[in-house]
């Protein structure tokens, strides 16, 4: 059930360039899952606005304690990085439908393909899927390697390659390329990233199931606006699903690309 | 609570607080926050004969103290929302208030004809912000003929009474607001949106994909303040004010410049219990200005 | 700094950014804080024939991300603005647009016609948004043809180029735009303010003394954008922007619209060094946009 | 010469209800003068918009610092009250023309009048009255006894009495019951408070000199906007004066009351 809370801030720190991992602590936690989302609220005054969406990297039921990984560049996400210890986050969630962790084969392997900030859902999504004895493979494509992170997180828990546009870190170019050249075997693909590399994956993998992360620009973040929506293929009975209650995961398939 | 109730035409409100229509959808959602029962009504998504698939993405942008959205008032049609959405809402004990859309004078008629039937349906709320394609797509809610004929239309097969919502984008909003008087309206909820664009800050192309898009929220507010107060001093109808409610202040401040009643829209995408919140909070707020009753707010700026 | 000058009708723009009309007075004031000499231009207070009061106080109130003012053109008059003012202003290298008001039509054409031979105003900025006394107080810029013959009247005394300030309280600003230019205007300025009110939280009056006042500030940029986004693809004369200007790259995104310069009104009273930060800031934002010259940038969304 | 500048917070707390007193560090504190104000920005967002004007309540040029108290009741005001030792805050000032210290014969006595939060430029007043060797008496009138301050920093100055409108402090009843009552003995007075007050003791001591500062709804600050303008009375050549420029101290009889 979807639910609004002033978390607490117990954790925060810049972890990349611009790239802040920020942990809140609070009731809401109890209900979450890989691949779903909160929608955070940065501050009390209308200025910014609108709530900002926000993946959900990490789950800690014990401490009740979730954990994100953003990108601060806007004006909202900004203002979310100067929260400090002991500060109130006002966040309604959790939101949407996740990874679906047993849509593979017990003892099977999941291919992870993340990229930027698209990576930090696949996190709590390979930690789950690993306590299920699944063998999971990362890829992440990132711009530059001042912008990686979680190596060590993600090492632990399967093969990890990084690619990066400029070949600072990893084989140089887009995951796709790297994709070319390991040639994982897998049951099952979860992706979360930019549009071109959903697509690309699409194409790449015609014959595997796989799971899709989508971001569209949001309103209510529940279902009501209208505001997020994705047209969807043909071979879909629904014109169109919404990115923030119907999503924003998705099976393959599912969402025009 | 009887200290908030309100009577209006068609609607018998438990308390001046409504959501606006386009922010609240069908009331599905919200319906998982809390109880709709609550609410003084609510006014639902606009409503078109045909299923509308709006515009492309994205349809939404932020402003200061505000947003701006072009949904392109997607719905699902009349047909869907007759035999889906109105018959679930029926679980709650609050009107609905339905708000009615088209291109042509035919399309609100065949909408308003219809959605009036519905038990639950106790108003209809005229959108008159859309383009009129039969007059080369000037606006209903621009011209005070084009606006009065249609009111007229609408009135002629309406079940139930119909209040037309305003357009803020006019040289003149009081001469709109005594034209659709004329015609019939029996109330006026107002404003819409004010038209507006954001810039992509770096290729300097407009961010919403339909390129402009209607203001809403907090920044809006002092333009709606305004109109309710000018309008208020030239019909005798009751007015639905709207336009940056966040809290239960705002709500005062617009049923004394002259709403009978008060909708929030963009604050339920900021603030998802808001509505619910201002409805708690408004007994010690008339405490505070000494009121016994919500509606002697009502005009108080004019006394 | 060449990769910020503009040439318009009248002026030579060091850069493209100017304090607005009535933000800014007669420049002695920010004088005390940075050098006059380093803006593009300088829009002075609204003049007319005789000194004008203005309203009673308060004048100004807070709204979120705006403000309303009501200061009702106070102004030493057009004698004192032409011995006093201008002669001081002489000591800056920086044209001076001389905004120029009044409530008949000769109030503007004797205004224009003695304050344009002033040797530092390089061109008259027509303020057509105050009431018009022998049309009953229509505004005049609001109906096309009063706007148009107002125009022609200034023109045929003006000695310096003539643009029009448009009111965003319209209609259609597109019809108004493209009225003053067949009237012979050499540019426009927009938006002047949009009509708002505040109510006062306890009493429920408006807490300006007029009642209402005009909206400025971020939280109109919206509607600023749009208006010129549509007035540039409908008019072949230049276009100065404002409205809820605070940084660069609002400078940037008035001029992705279409404006051919900027102006900056509210921001001064927000922080008093805006428009010297903005023009510091320039030359690295174009950089950063890979431009070499701003006038690259000028209507880049429509392209 | 007025300047902007961002000054360091060293000091805020709340001394009476609702009411704080903050010391800020900085530049600036070397050109202040009693009476004068600062035009505060509360924050870096545009919301709140404008900037508040705060009297100068105390001045220590040793120190680079300024104390100014204030009530926080509106939105701007709530937003000050947050900042924490170390926070900057953005400062224009000073601003305008303060109270002449120096309109007093030597050793001459000097009454105070102040009315609520108009009492705070009092105190850096009769600091350098006193300095002059001023014999200094305060009046000061309030809402109620919580709203009270700064009775032990005036009462070293000089003679230092309090009224209450309801008699929860000194006297019950406004300042001018307490000065019918005291029927103090003084060259000049000096008053800053709410306009009713004001007028009373204009009328009240219809042949002292006086120096009244006043309040107005500002939006530059700086004399540019004509925001703040006051009528003056018939015997002046200008027909206004503005509060922010001009002012906000005028020898009485200038400004319509
Ligand atoms: C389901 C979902 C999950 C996301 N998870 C993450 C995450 O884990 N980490 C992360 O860094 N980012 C994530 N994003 C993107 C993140 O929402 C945007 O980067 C953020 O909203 C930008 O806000 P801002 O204040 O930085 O930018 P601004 O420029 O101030 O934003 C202006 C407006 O545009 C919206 N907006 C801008 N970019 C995006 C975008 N890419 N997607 C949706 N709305 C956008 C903002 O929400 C805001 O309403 C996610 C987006 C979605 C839809
Ligand atoms: C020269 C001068 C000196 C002042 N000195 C002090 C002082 O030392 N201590 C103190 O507590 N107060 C002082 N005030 C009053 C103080 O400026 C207001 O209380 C404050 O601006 C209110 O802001 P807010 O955010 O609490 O209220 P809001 O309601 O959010 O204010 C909204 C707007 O109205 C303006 N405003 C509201 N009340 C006043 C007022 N009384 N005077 C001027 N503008 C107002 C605000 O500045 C703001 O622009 C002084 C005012 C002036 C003009
Ligand atoms: C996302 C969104 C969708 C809207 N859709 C509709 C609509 O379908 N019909 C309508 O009459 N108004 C619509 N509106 C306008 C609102 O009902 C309301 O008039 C306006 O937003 C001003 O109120 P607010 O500032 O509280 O949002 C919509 C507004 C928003 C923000
Ligand atoms: C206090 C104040 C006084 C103004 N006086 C005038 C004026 O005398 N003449 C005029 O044409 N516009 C006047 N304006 C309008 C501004 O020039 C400008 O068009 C408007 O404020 C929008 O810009 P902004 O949002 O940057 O302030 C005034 C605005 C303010 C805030
Ligand atoms: S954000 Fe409102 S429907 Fe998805
Ligand atoms: S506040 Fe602008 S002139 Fe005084």
């Amino acid at each position: 059930m979807i639910q609004q809370e002033r978390m607490i801030v117990v954790r925060q720190s810049e972890i990349a360039h611009h790239i802040f991992e920020l942990t809140l602590q609070g009731q809401i936690v109890q209900e979450m899952n890989p691949g779903q989302f909160v929608h955070i609220r940065v501050s009390d005054s209308f200025e910014p606005l609108l709530r900002r969406p926000i993946s959900i990297a990490n789950i800690n039921k014990e401490a009740g304690e979730v954990t994100v990984i953003y990108r601060a560049e806007g004006r909202g996400t900004s203002i979310l990085a100067t929260k400090q210890v002991g500060d109130e986050v006002d966040v309604l969630g959790p939101i949407g439908n996740g990874f679906p962790v047993d849509a593979i084969p017990e003892k099977g392997t999941a291919l992870l393909v993340g990229g930027g900030i698209g990576v930090p859902p696949l996190y709590e999504l390979s930690k789950q899927l690993n306590a299920r004895g699944i063998r999971t493979i990362h890829v992440f494509g990132f711009a530059t390697e001042n912008v990686t992170f979680y190596e060590d997180q993600f090492s632990t828990l399967g093969d990890t390659h990084f690619v990066t546009v400029d070949g600072t870190k990893g084989t140089k170019g887009f995951v796709t390329d790297l994709l070319e050249e390991l040639k994982p075997e897998f049951d099952v693909f979860y992706s979360c990233g930019p549009l071109p590399m959903l697509r690309a994956l699409e194409n790449f993998y015609p014959d595997k199931p796989g799971y899709l992360s989508f971001e569209e620009r949001m309103g209510c973040g529940i279902g009501a606006c209208f505001a997020c929506i994705c047209k969807t293929t043909e071979q879909q009975e629904k014109d169109y699903v919404k990115v923030c209650s119907d999503g924003p995961v998705f099976p393959k398939g599912v969402v025009q690309l | 609570m009887s200290k908030l109730s309100i009577q209006l035409p068609g609607l018998d409100l438990k308390n001046p607080i409504m959501p606006a229509s386009g922010c609240f959808g069908f009331g599905r959602e919200y319906a998982q926050l809390y109880d709709l029962s609550k609410l003084g009504a609510i006014m639902i998504k606009a409503t078109t004969v045909e299923k509308r698939l709006g515009n492309p993405t994205p349809r939404v942008a932020e402003t200061p103290a505000g947003m701006l959205n072009a949904i392109g008032l997607q719905n699902p049609g009349l047909d869907k929302v007759m035999s889906e959405e109105l018959p679930w809402l029926e679980r709650f004990d609050v009107p609905i208030i339905a708000n009615v859309a088209g291109t042509l004078t035919e399309d609100y008629v065949e909408v308003a004809r219809r959605i009036s039937t519905a038990p639950n349906v106790k108003a209809l709320e005229l959108n008159i912000s859309c383009p009129n394609v039969k007059h080369g797509g000037i606006t209903f809610g621009t011209d005070p003929v084009i606006a009065r004929e249609l009111v007229e239309a609408v009135k002629a097969v309406s079940k139930v009474p119909v209040y037309v919502k305003l357009s803020p984008n006019v040289t003149n909003i009081v001469e709109i607001a005594q034209a659709v008087e004329i015609g019939g309206a029996d109330g006026i909820t107002m404003i819409n949106t004010l038209v507006g664009m954001r810039l992509d800050e770096r290729t300097g192309k407009p961010v919403i994909a339909n390129g402009t898009g209607g203001l809403s929220g907090p920044a809006v507010k002092p333009v709606a303040i305004r109109m309710v107060y000018e309008v208020y001093k030239a019909v005798e109808i009751p007015i639905i004010g709207m336009g940056g409610v966040t809290n239960t202040q705002d709500v005062i401040d617009f049923m004394s410049a002259g709403a009978s009643a008060v909708a929030v829209g963009t604050a339920n995408f900021v603030d998802h219990f808001v509505c619910s919140n201002i409805i708690d909070e408004l007994p010690a707020k008339l405490k505070e200005l000494g009121v016994t009753h919500i509606k002697e707010i009502i005009g108080r700026s004019h006394r």
